[in-house]
């Protein structure tokens, strides 16, 4: 199983801080589509994806118990 | 001794400051953000500042070893507050040390411009009539590839 | 409150940052200008600072002028220390607020190359094997007039 | 008479932080070679003249009760 994190518009959007989602063995293309599909995400045309705490590709591959983060446009500072 | 921290307390200047004295350092810079009352005309009444804690450590860590390695004998350290904060509350220090004064400055101001650009820190701005999350990118620049350019994450 | 000032005390870094406090202003920077051990490889000792106060004090108020004039929403506050500083004593806090980010470094920075050309405060290096008045220019610049250029006193 | 203040180098060569002098209607140029000729005054030419506390020219006229600081380059900061 894999922890999917959610935060800033993102994570009003889904209503919750994360979900626990099988997705071993998808892409993270593949897994936002996913997602897209069942919650109202917008703008993931911006949105940055992590793996375990790092910035990872929309065509990385997700192995069972990492830690999936969707990142929107930073604010911090 | 954490250069890098995600705070829920209002933060410590001098403690941050402390962090870089070094003997051979004549010059420290400290960055101040602050929240400011009026942006574009619009009156905020407080922020809510919410971070991915432990990636932002991380990032706040690579910012770092980024001006170690650019400007030779820099020392950094960076506290980033989160939760709500008033207007003229202090959201961020970055505090900079190195021999020459000319390269604390530059140092530091490198700092937050990264700080803006792949630290997973967001701000909730509240008006009278209303709230929103804040990007700074926000619908101005798309990453069709899932993360940002190799160009921001390596340089 | 003071926003110019000449101190035998140390500095209380905080103290010089809270005078520019605005609710107008999201950043704040500041330079603290720290005794360094080593110069050109050769370990200083201590450093007697001298001033000549009541022009000192002037003259970093016409810093802080020529600073609120050309950086719009700038404020401005500067302390030098004066006396003995031992290694990693501070020198000079200077803090800076603007409204956005930029300004609050250049600003800054316009004021320490300012503090080095105009503000009569003047340095004793003390080495083990000797001592010595510094001057920034000394024998790199002459005033044939007496005075600094124009383009010195009124840029 | 005058006050006239000296600073760094300058009041090591003098041996004073300042003396009593009768400048009025000298130039601070002819004040500056008067004390040259008394005292070894190392590097004037470098030196700047401030005239109650305001940088002034080597032409400059001197009234009675001005206060004359001669000012070596400055090292703060």
């Amino acid at each position: 199983m894999n922890k999917v994190l959610f935060f800033a518009h993102l994570r009003d959007a889904v209503g919750a801080e994360s979900l626990s989602v099988a997705a071993a063995g998808k892409t993270v293309a593949e897994l936002k589509a996913e997602l897209s599909a069942q919650y109202d995400l917008p703008r993931m045309e911006t949105v940055m994806t992590a793996i375990n705490e790092e910035f990872a590709s929309n065509d990385e591959v997700i192995s069972d118990g990492d830690e999936i983060a969707f990142i929107p446009p930073v604010s911090g500072g | 001794m954490k250069l890098y921290e995600i705070s829920k307390e209002p933060i410590d200047i001098q403690a941050v400051i402390d962090k870089v004295v070094q003997r051979d350092a004549g010059a420290i810079t400290t960055f101040i953000g602050t929240v400011r009352e009026l942006t574009k005309g619009k009156k905020t009444l407080f922020l809510i500042y919410d971070a991915y804690e432990a990636m932002a450590v991380k990032k706040l860590e690579q910012i770092g070893d980024e001006i170690e390695e650019r400007w030779s004998g820099a020392s950094v350290a960076i506290t980033h507050r989160v939760g709500r904060l008033d207007i003229t509350d202090i959201a961020v220090v970055i505090a900079v040390s190195t021999p020459h004064r000319a390269d604390a400055y530059d140092a530091n101001r490198y700092a937050i411009e990264r700080i803006k650009e792949i630290v997973p820190i967001w701000k909730k701005e509240h008006w009278e009539d209303g709230e929103e999350w804040m990007g700074n990118q926000l619908e101005t620049v798309a990453y069709p590839t899932g993360k940002p350019e190799a160009g921001d994450l390596d340089e």
